[in-house]
């Protein structure tokens, strides 16, 4: 087996007027390297003037996310080595726009994680001197889905994310389930007003993939469809009991 | 130049930088806040702490017992005022928290669950899995979207204070996406940038943890405190520096050495025992535990990998079940990153570098000296944790501080005085032109930036590793004063505004340098041993000289000024530290 | 997308999801034997008399209006998402849902009508 | 494109393509998966001139049987079970996990949810089947 691998990498830079082309790096092929360790080689020793977001190198933080040889991965917890012989095709995120080179724009996703107000809603005044009681099997109902690091490979795996850029998009409504499922919260109603509409949660058509890619296994696929069920629930509700009637 | 101003402009977007905002806005809706942080909020260095964040929960503990485990902990260097004010105020923040949906690990009958952690004598650590620092910063982060009041300039890099007649009035940063230079006035400025741990090798620390806010209050004239004072951190996977929470050892691992000998026994830290027993062992301070692998090495008792020596930290007898739900990101990491299941293996790990006691200097309302200045967090040094942090004290700090900054800062607003707003942007423009003549338009720099990243990493692992001596101290502070003249001398090639991650490269350079000078002189300076600061050439502690805080002052050449500040001491006497016994 | 304007989606979801149900169950049978194994003659089909038996049976008249009239929404649904996502018509919205639905209620329509005269 | 300007940057927006489906394995399968909907609605119309041939009277029914006995129509039909198979193996492997998460409110195993239904689907076929052949 070959000591080294080539990165065939995504290069794009606005003020060369340019269109975005691919550039080959030579990198050594170390058993225990990641993706992103070859990234850095080449920005430390080959190109220096190569952009790319990153940060923990731990899984954690979520800003390392990249179309590697099509698919959606977090750089810094995937191995070169699976990737052996190559070549590997390092790409910026699918369906965001491009600033540079792997730097996409995520502007719009941070406005769609706010619109679903994700935050413990009260409607009462509720202010206890202690913690709320919540037992294990409360904490369980939505703690998988509290596991979003925001790195949006799943909006990058969905194509509804390319085709409808309205979409709010698998995190943002797994992190809306994940309020609503909190036995603390009391948002439902608002946070329906605003997911249960066309481009929320009824965009999804199931592709599934964002549950695929997801580093986390939040399966924001999931939440969603279990929030069609609940919209559903509530609209029959209303429907029989219209709002303010009853 | 673009100008925009606020109110209260905080650098960070961290815990401490967020748990300020949401305190400035919870207090006064009409006061304008804005953020600037060079990652998202969310990526901030917090999300990657895993163990937890101590305050008094149960019963039969009290506030008294964290304070002193928090002060004997530190060695005697934590401000007694400023712990007890921690102490007490920390059960409350994370009750807030937990308001504000943090998905705190419960007990069956739903009360917040608490686990023991290192040098605490009673179980008082709260945690959300081994994610508490994930669920923490995006709690914080979520919760302070509900503010309409709180403006965020994200993947915006602070280059410099603007100071005007001795008081802080602003900003220059750099909006990375457009390379757009702006200068952001504010009437006060919390600095909440975190720790420094780039500046050395091999750190459980994030690429962001560069040590910027440190160098931009150190260059705009405020002092750094307690520099010398660098946590290693005792479990550390060899290649990476990634951290193994030291909750695996609460939740009863073992250290074990290439015999599986469990020899914390020979350090002084207790008898093993086959349950995990507080303030003992494998629950003993973060300073000693570090020291005690260290020895280890020395007498060979350690494997040999290809990153160097490493003992085990073992966590099989703990079984499946328990791994999975206390530590299931412990387990995560070891597969990820040393294919590895501590399941049915033992981990290999060594000690590394974590955390720094030291930052801006500030005093219990999180003011600096500098006029409209103020600091939180791990950037700042209040300071409660002395000479050695206790595992789990700092997110409750950055809660603490972070909020106690917030008020400082509105109070600072509410009494404050108009700038004189030419000279501002006249020092904004200044800035402007030294990014574009020192990086942006220069051709003609020869020095690499790894190159010169590298060498000081390693001088300041030879000088400021776990144990250290005034030989190897002046050879490591000669050579961060010959790197910071070569650092004038830098190669760019990027010269784009769009995304220019060279640059900001280049930057955190400059203010590393100047960091790890702080650090090199303060240890330099302090010929004693105490807490995490171990000189080989003198190994007592000496409460005559140096029960006192060091603090160092940058000067324009050569190398900073040091002067001592005596510790506050109220209701505990310096002691002996005792673990084990 | 402001606040406050629920889609009426839930209905139609609700359709597709009993359809969808109901098609996953039943439908391959169905195709089994009518479409493959009786013309074929690998199997010997009934008479006429015996499947008119057969489908005048009340319970087989409701099972078959419950059948059909939920897979012909299910169809609808899902063709209508297919076409606007998969052919990329999602600008013909409107249309495609008229169409959709319109048909599936045209089959509901006869299938109403069958049932009560065969 | 449009011109880079200072301070403006264009950012580079990919376009999906028009044949995005045909771009990764995932999404065909995606694409192969909701396209089981035009058999579907093919097979009740099939059925309801069934319905119709028999509510008219032998001879139409023997027409009609006649037609479906084409080698044409044979075909549609293979293909057709073919695609009802794949609707209904990803509907059982979707759709019972998330009621099921959804009424115990906590992550179960996923053969939990979706055994039950093969099984299910096992018996209501063969109970059909029976009738259809005329045993019952
Ligand atoms: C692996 C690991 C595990 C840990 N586990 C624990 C634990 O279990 N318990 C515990 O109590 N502590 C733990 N700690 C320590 C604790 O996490 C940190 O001390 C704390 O999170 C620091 O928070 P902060 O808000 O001060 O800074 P950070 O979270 O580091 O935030 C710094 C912010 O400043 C911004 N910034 C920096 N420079 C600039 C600039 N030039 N311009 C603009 N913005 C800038 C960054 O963008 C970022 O938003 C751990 C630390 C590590 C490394
Ligand atoms: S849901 Fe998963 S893939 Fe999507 S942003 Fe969150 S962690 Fe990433
Ligand atoms: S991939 Fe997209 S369509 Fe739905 S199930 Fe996931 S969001
Ligand atoms: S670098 Fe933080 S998730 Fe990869």
């Amino acid at each position: 087996m070959s000591d080294t691998i080539i990165l065939e990498v995504a290069r794009f830079n606005p003020e060369d007027g340019g269109e975005p082309s691919y550039q080959s790096y030579e990198v050594p092929l170390r058993p225990d390297w990641m993706v992103l360790d070859g990234l850095n080689h080449i920005k430390d020793q080959l190109d220096g003037s190569l952009a790319f977001r990153w940060s923990c190198r731990m899984g954690i933080c979520g800003s390392c996310g990249m179309m590697v040889n099509g698919m959606p991965t977090l750089t810094c917890e995937t191995l070169l080595m699976n990737y052996a012989p190559g070549p590997i095709r390092i790409a910026p995120l699918d369906h965001f726009p491009v600033v540079k080179d792997l730097v996409v724009d995520l502007d719009d996703f941070l406005a769609k994680l706010q619109k679903v107000r994700p935050w413990v809603v009260r409607k009462d005044d509720f202010k206890p001197a202690r913690e709320f009681m919540q037992s294990p099997a409360q904490l369980e109902a939505f703690h998988q889905f509290s596991l979003c690091i925001n790195c949006t490979l799943c909006y990058a795996a969905c194509p509804v994310s390319g085709l409808d850029p309205n979409f709010i998009g698998p995190a943002a409504i797994a992190l809306a389930h994940r309020y609503n499922l909190d036995s603390r919260d009391q948002g439902i109603e608002d946070r329906l007003d605003i997911v249960s509409q066309h481009e929320g949660i009824w965009d999804c058509t199931v592709v599934g993939e964002c549950s695929v890619v997801c580093p986390k296994h939040v399966d924001p696929s999931l939440a969603i469809q279990q929030f069609k069920l609940t919209a559903t629930k509530e609209w029959f509700k209303s429907f029989l009991l219209p709002r303010g009637k009853h | 130049m673009e100008t925009s101003s606020h109110d209260i402009l905080i650098i960070g977007g961290g815990g401490a930088g967020l748990r300020a905002a949401i305190e400035i806005a919870e207090q006064d809706p009409r006061i304008d806040v804005a953020m600037v942080s060079k990652v998202y909020p969310m990526r901030s260095h917090t999300v990657s702490a895993e163990g937890g964040a101590a305050g008094v929960a149960g019963k039969d503990d009290t506030i008294d017992e964290h304070c002193y485990d928090t002060i004997s902990g530190s060695d005697w260097l934590g401000d007694q005022d400023a712990i007890e004010f921690f102490c007490n105020e920390i059960p409350k923040e994370l009750l807030r928290l937990e308001h504000w949906g943090c998905p705190w690990s419960r007990e069956p009958d739903g009360r917040i669950a608490v686990r023991p952690f290192g040098g605490m004598k009673k179980m008082r650590t709260w945690f959300a899995a081994d994610k508490t620092g994930f669920h923490l910063l995006h709690t914080l982060f979520q919760t302070s979207l509900k503010f309409s009041t709180i403006v965020r300039y994200d993947e915006t890099f602070a280059t410099r204070l603007l100071v005007e007649d001795g008081a802080v009035r602003g900003v220059v940063a750099i909006e990375l996406r457009t390379g757009k230079i702006r200068a952001i006035q504010a009437k006060a400025v919390i600095i909440a940038t975190g720790g420094c741990g780039r500046v050395f090798p091999f750190t459980t620390n994030a690429n962001i943890c560069t040590g910027d806010g440190m160098a931009l209050a150190y260059r705009a004239g405020a002092p750094l405190k307690d520099m010398e004072m660098v946590q290693y951190h005792p479990t550390g996977l060899p290649f990476t520096g990634i951290l193994i929470t030291e909750a695996a050892r609460a939740e009863g691992g073992w250290l074990l050495n290439k015999d599986g000998y469990r020899f914390l026994q020979d350090y002084d830290l207790g008898k093993p025992t086959p349950t995990p027993v507080l303030r003992s062992m494998e629950l003993g301070p973060r300073d000693r535990v570090s020291q005690a692998i260290f020895g280890e090495f020395e007498k060979g008792r350690a494997f040999h990998g290809p990153y160097g020596d490493y003992v085990h930290l073992d966590l099989r007898h703990l079984g499946e079940h328990k791994i999975e739900t206390r530590l299931p990101m412990v387990r995560e990491l070891c597969l990820k990153y040393e294919n590895i299941d501590p399941v049915r293996e033992p981990i290999p790990i060594r000690p590394v570098q974590h955390y720094m006691m030291g930052g801006v200097h500030t005093d219990i309302d999180a003011k600096t000296p500098l006029a409209g200045l103020f600091a939180a967090g791990e950037a700042a040094c209040v300071s409660i944790n002395g000479a050695n942090r206790l595992g789990s004290n700092s997110l409750g700090e950055i809660l603490v501080f972070g909020a106690r900054a917030g008020r400082s800062a509105i109070e600072a607003v509410r009494n404050g005085s108009a700038a004189n707003e030419n000279a501002i942007l006249a020092q904004a423009r200044d800035e402007e032109r030294r990014i574009e003549e020192r990086f942006l338009r220069r051709t003609d720099g020869t020095e690499k930036i790894t190159k010169l990243r590298e060498e000081m990493q390693r001088a300041m692992e030879k000088g400021c590793g776990i144990y250290r001596e005034r030989e190897s101290l002046v050879e490591s502070a000669n050579k961060i004063g010959e790197l910071r003249e070569r650092a004038g001398n830098l190669a760019i090639d990027d010269h784009s505004r769009t995304f220019n991650t060279q640059l900001t490269a280049a930057l955190e350079l400059g203010y590393m340098l100047d960091v790890a000078e702080a650090i090199v002189h303060s240890a330099l300076d302090r010929e004693e041993s105490r807490g995490a600061h171990q000189r080989r050439d003198f190994a007592k502690r000496n409460d005559q000289k140096y029960l006192a805080h060091s603090v160092a002052h940058r000067s324009a050449e050569g190398p900073p000024r040091i002067e001592y500040l005596p510790v506050v001491i109220t209701r505990w006497p310096p002691g002996e530290r005792v673990y084990g016994r | 997308m402001s606040a406050g304007k629920r889609s009426n989606e839930p209905v139609v979801w609700f359709l597709f999801g009993a359809g969808g149900f109901l098609a996953a169950y039943f439908l391959p049978v169905h195709v089994l034997f009518y479409g493959l194994l009786f013309p074929t003659g690998l199997v010997h089909a009934p008479g006429y008399q015996e499947t008119l038996a057969l489908v005048r049976h009340p319970l087989a008249r409701i099972y078959l209006f419950a059948l059909l009239t939920f897979c012909f929404f299910h169809a609808a649904h899902r063709m209508r998402l297919t076409l606007s996502d998969v052919l990329n018509l999602r600008h013909l919205n409107t249309v495609l849902a008229f169409v959709c639905y319109g048909g599936a209620l045209v089959g509901t329509a006869f299938t109403v009508w069958l049932l009560l005269t065969v | 494109m449009p011109q880079y300007t200072q301070f403006q940057p264009k950012e580079y927006r990919p376009k999906m393509s028009a044949y995005w489906y045909l771009d990764h394995w995932r999404y065909l399968r995606y694409a192969l998966r909701e396209s089981s909907s035009f058999f579907v609605a093919y097979f009740c119309v099939i059925t309801l001139v069934q319905l119709a041939a028999l509510g008219t009277d032998a001879t139409r029914y023997a027409h009609f049987q006649a037609f479906m006995a084409s080698p044409v129509m044979i075909v549609i039909n293979a293909i057709a079970l073919a695609f009802f198979l794949l609707h209904a193996i990803t509907w059982f492997n979707l759709v019972p996990r998330v009621v099921m998460r959804q009424m115990l409110a906590r992550p179960t195993p996923d053969i939990i949810s979706s055994a039950p239904n093969y099984f299910a689907w096992f018996g209501a076929t063969v109970i059909l089947a029976l009738f259809i052949m005329g045993v019952l």
